[in-house]
């Protein structure tokens, strides 16, 4: 994984817009032009969403979508306990307290090579922000095979956006409405066995909920693919201080927060 | 009136009474590129033990209403490598350094101690007998006045650095703790270090902590600190260093009216990572304010009749 | 199915493992107004003394992070007024009816005993060897595996309904006591009480109780109380009650995996008075939905393994 | 004081609207015809300002103005901590947890009495409801005298409402932009001492802070007054099952919750 010295920042983020997609995911867009410069796909803020001190820690979530000539970024998010239902019903001109850009990035294909991303649920979040950046940088969409997995149909956002991205996209929902039927590692796995996809010359990306990590791991460590995957964990401090957020790997515990969230598939233990 | 902000331990000067807790600020370098660490008054390490310690496996920590549990299990680098590889970076700054020290039989805390004898760049030495986390040792000394007494004196007559006593709050009565340490010799002590909590993912009817059992710090412990804080001074005659839950600058003059003359950020960083200098910046306001000369003029100042 | 909620304590049988705690619920009259009290398993006291008790002068409660400190002193109106005025509408009710008892001496622990024995309408005796807020007596006689021996055996020679000892979690380890008692005769132990702790009016320099320190209690607690009852469970064979910080059926429910098998609300019917009667409908349905034949089943499920 | 047996309730209130009157002045309006008919002024209600364990415990609100027709009441409130500035925050169509009506009540005055009240501050909230009540009743207005002070002009509310009953009204500012300059309780005795105010066949209430009410009380012991003052306190259950917020009275510790919190001024000791 190719790293750089990063600073890192607090800011006073302004919120500019609370969209809510479904009753459960949200898209807060945040104007902070120093983190819109700063952030890379696979860095993750950690934000206060409120001043008293219940909830207590801070919050993680990977930049989504970054607008760097207007200063700003989006989260993309899922309500799932109290701290991002209140981070759901903030509006527009409060203010955020932010502590960016955190963590490592995803490693950056070589213009020869493809590139196959797997995404379950929000996993899409940082994927899309990678996405982006990869075609702004001339990256050829072809060269671009995109998994996403949802539970149900209406998980499955983005559709419009990523149609338009001209890249390979296999959809696979739990319910079978839309796409294959059953998860996406079993979609990713049948393909890869029937060698519809490729192993030469190309780079595995993954990101979404532990059990699915956990499955592309063991496939990419079976396969010997060169996978990287974006892993979550409980977070107090966010900048590698306080050893809580470690993961098992086959060179001891690493943090998640500062020797990833990305990591090498074949290197983590999970479990 | 530009205030006094300095304290003391024994001979060692401190520009203000503002510390980092223990385990909770890495080696230093974690929190350089966000505020500037020379404006604190020390730096205390994560606890540091002879040889390195992977610590407890994942998960380590949750949150609880006000509060968060932890059970890292005293990962560090072991000695050797921290005063190779971590001790050149706290060397450079212009405030004091507090090494952390573990271990799990006396005989650790005194090998542990006579290797960071004499390191350029050390002022003073913390000495966790309190740490909920490990099986052996840790707390174990902190709870029994007999042991803490033994740990502390062994501590002493193998070093020449100020000795800070870190007791434990899951005891009956910490001020006894307090006194017998004072007794061993310590210069100072510092409560409090976390209490035994537990939490349950419900779901799946599981303790949310690998290790089962943790410390809970933050606001939600912060009256239990103060009142050990307020009992323990009106014991003993060494200072004071009074953390538990605090997360600004009115949580840090209360910890000085009750009796603490120096103050510990721990879960505070985690919360805002400029709180801690903040809290210095806070009280420098607050004595300008109160046209309060010196900072020592607040401690114990706690009207109680 | 309808599942079978009843609980017991040596020969007393319970409807559901649902209490509230002594000092939060009066006697029982307040909230009859506001909640069915026959849908309780039952009802704990308010501490009673000899002589009635006056209390500590106001203030007596603050509120903390996600908190409260309480220095109530025991207000009560004495084991004669009890049996007198207070008595009657308890023994009209259908639930259990338990009432706490503390003294300052063990001979007051027995006075007291010896007036409330055989009295109609009682059902069981909580003692409270654990009350943190009286200079004499109460929490000193939890904080000793000795003197908490000498006074729950002594209560027990004195009466002959069934005795829970209610331990303090302001010691080194609780499980060392609840053995003790174990040894005494008691035929349950209920933790925890509240934790020591104290809190400042920074505006007046004062503290903000009266008392100086008083009790926490809420869910901030929690997380210890569970960790207490959880090490209790492993080494007590009598029932434990478990309380610190209840505030809703998952709540309950998690203090029964962590091994009590009944549980005390306190601080959660200031929060919401219905918050018993909830947690009673809450286990039944919770029962129903995962088919658990007896709540039983449940208690110390925890799988640390 | 008249008591009667009062059955408490717990209702859920629906917020109807949330004023500002100046940034720190709030009215509450909530539907909730169980209250709207039951409460009595100087009974207060206990209410849950959010749902979390942080603020935790509920807070105490005298009943201000209640119209029985329309099943609602109002609470005019200052933001002086967390749990009123969340208050302060709420939302028309929100929920409320609402505990009441607790404490005790005014004594009413015979048709052939006199009354005078002094209102410090928030002390206006139940002595409006109060008067408001005594109007209804037909009681004569020119019986009534009220003394207000407050300690600046901004906070000076209400007056339109008090000026049309046709009461005699009595105007303080600490900082003397309107009316007397000073404290209201200077500008009472004043009047008192001055036989301005007759003490025959009068009764008299006061609510405030409790610096004022301590004088009021002062003065009340020494001319033996018949004053019915009511006190605020810390309350953790508000419904007399926790000794928690007693006052000292010549007959003990009284429960302000359950015993008053309307009590007889000879009778509180404070300090
Ligand atoms: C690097 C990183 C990037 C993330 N990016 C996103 C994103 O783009 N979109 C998104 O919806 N979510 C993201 N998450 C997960 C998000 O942080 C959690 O959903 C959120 O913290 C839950 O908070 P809560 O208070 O609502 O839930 P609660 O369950 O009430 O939180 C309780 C505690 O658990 C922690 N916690 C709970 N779930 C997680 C989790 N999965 N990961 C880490 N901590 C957790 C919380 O921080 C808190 O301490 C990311 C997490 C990490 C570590
Ligand atoms: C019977 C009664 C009637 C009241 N009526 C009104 C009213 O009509 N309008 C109004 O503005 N205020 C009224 N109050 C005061 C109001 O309850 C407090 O201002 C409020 O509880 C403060 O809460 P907070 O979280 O904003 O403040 P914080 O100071 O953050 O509260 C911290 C703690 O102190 C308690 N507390 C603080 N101040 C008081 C106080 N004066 N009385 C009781 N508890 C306090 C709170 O309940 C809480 O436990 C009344 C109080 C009582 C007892
Ligand atoms: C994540 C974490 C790790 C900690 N590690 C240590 C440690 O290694 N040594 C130690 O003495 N205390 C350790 N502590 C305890 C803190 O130094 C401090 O005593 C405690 O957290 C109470 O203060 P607080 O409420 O301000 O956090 C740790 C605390 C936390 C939260
Ligand atoms: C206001 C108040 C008064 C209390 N009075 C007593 C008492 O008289 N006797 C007693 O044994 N415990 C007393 N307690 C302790 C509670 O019974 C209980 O042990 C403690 O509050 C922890 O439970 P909780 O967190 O559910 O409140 C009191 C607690 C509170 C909050
Ligand atoms: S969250 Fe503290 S080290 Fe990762
Ligand atoms: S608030 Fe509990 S008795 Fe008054």
């Amino acid at each position: 994984m190719r790293t750089k010295k990063i600073m890192i920042h607090k800011d006073e983020g302004l919120i500019l817009s609370v969209e809510s997609l479904n009753e459960k995911l949200f898209k807060l867009k945040i104007y902070s032009p120093v983190f819109s410069l700063m952030a890379m796909p696979g860095n993750f803020c950690h934000l206060k969403v409120n001043e008293e001190s219940f909830p207590l820690l801070r919050r993680a979530f990977s930049f989504h979508r970054v607008e760097k000539d207007k200063g700003t970024f989006e989260l993309l998010f899922k309500v799932v306990g109290l701290g991002t239902e209140l981070l759901s019903r903030k509006n527009p001109g409060e203010k955020i307290d932010l502590l960016a850009p955190l963590g490592n990035f995803f490693s950056f294909p070589r213009k020869d090579e493809k590139i196959v991303l797997s995404a379950g649920g929000m996993g899409i979040a940082p994927l899309l922000f990678f996405l982006n950046y990869l075609l702004e940088k001339k990256f050829n969409p072809e060269r671009i095979t995109l998994f996403f997995g949802v539970k149900k149909e209406k998980e499955l956002i983005l559709l419009d956006e990523l149609s338009a991205m001209r890249i390979k996209i296999h959809l696979a929902t739990e319910d079978g409405t839309i796409g294959f039927k059953g998860r996406i590692t079993e979609l990713f796995y049948q393909e890869l066995k029937e060698r519809r996809v490729k192993l030469k010359n190309t780079m595995f990306y993954a990101c979404g909920p532990t059990p699915m990590l956990k499955k592309i791991s063991d496939i990419s460590k079976k396969h010997n693919l060169y996978c990287q995957i974006s892993l979550e964990n409980h977070m107090p401090c966010g900048i590698g201080a306080c050893f809580g957020c470690v993961v098992k790997t086959i060179n001891g515990y690493k943090r998640v927060c500062k020797d990833g969230p990305v990591f090498d598939a074949r290197e983590v233990i999970l479990d | 009136m530009i205030p006094d902000l300095s304290v003391g331990i024994g001979k060692i000067k401190f520009s203000n009474p503002v510390l980092v807790a223990s385990g909770t600020f890495g080696y230093g370098e974690e929190y350089g590129s966000i505020i500037d660490l020379n404006k604190l008054g020390g730096i205390i390490t994560k606890s540091i033990t002879f040889n390195p310690r992977e610590g407890h496996p994942p998960p380590r920590t949750c949150e609880t209403p006000s509060g968060m549990l932890n059970a890292i299990g005293l990962t560090n680098v072991g000695v050797k490598r921290f005063i190779k590889e971590k001790l050149p970076f706290l060397r450079r700054l212009r405030t004091r350094i507090i090494v952390n020290v573990a271990g799990s039989t006396v005989e650790e805390y005194v090998e542990v101690v006579r290797k960071l004898e004499g390191k350029k760049g050390i002022d003073l030495l913390e000495i966790n007998i309190s740490c909920p986390n490990v099986k052996e040792g840790g707390i174990a000394f902190g709870s029994k006045p007999e042991s803490a007494y033994k740990c502390i004196k062994a501590v002493k007559e193998n070093t020449s650095f100020p000795v800070i006593a870190k007791l434990s709050p899951n005891v009956s009565d910490i001020a006894e703790i307090a006194l017998v340490v004072e007794e061993a010799g310590a210069d100072a002590v510092s409560l409090i270090n976390t209490l035994v909590g537990m939490a349950i993912d419900f779901e799946n009817k599981k303790p949310r902590l690998s290790n089962v059992t943790g410390g809970l710090s933050g606001p939600a412990v912060k009256p239990v600190a103060l009142a050990m804080v307020w009992k323990t001074a009106q014991k003993v005659k060494i200072p004071i260093i009074g953390l538990g839950g605090i997360m600004n600058t009115q949580d840090a003059l209360e910890f000085l009216l009750a009796g603490a003359s120096m103050i510990q950020i721990g879960t505070g960083n985690f919360v805002d990572p400029e709180c801690s200098v903040k809290i210095v910046e806070g009280l420098k306001k607050y004595c300008e304010e109160k046209r309060i000369k010196r900072i020592g003029n607040l401690v114990g100042k706690l009207k109680t009749k």
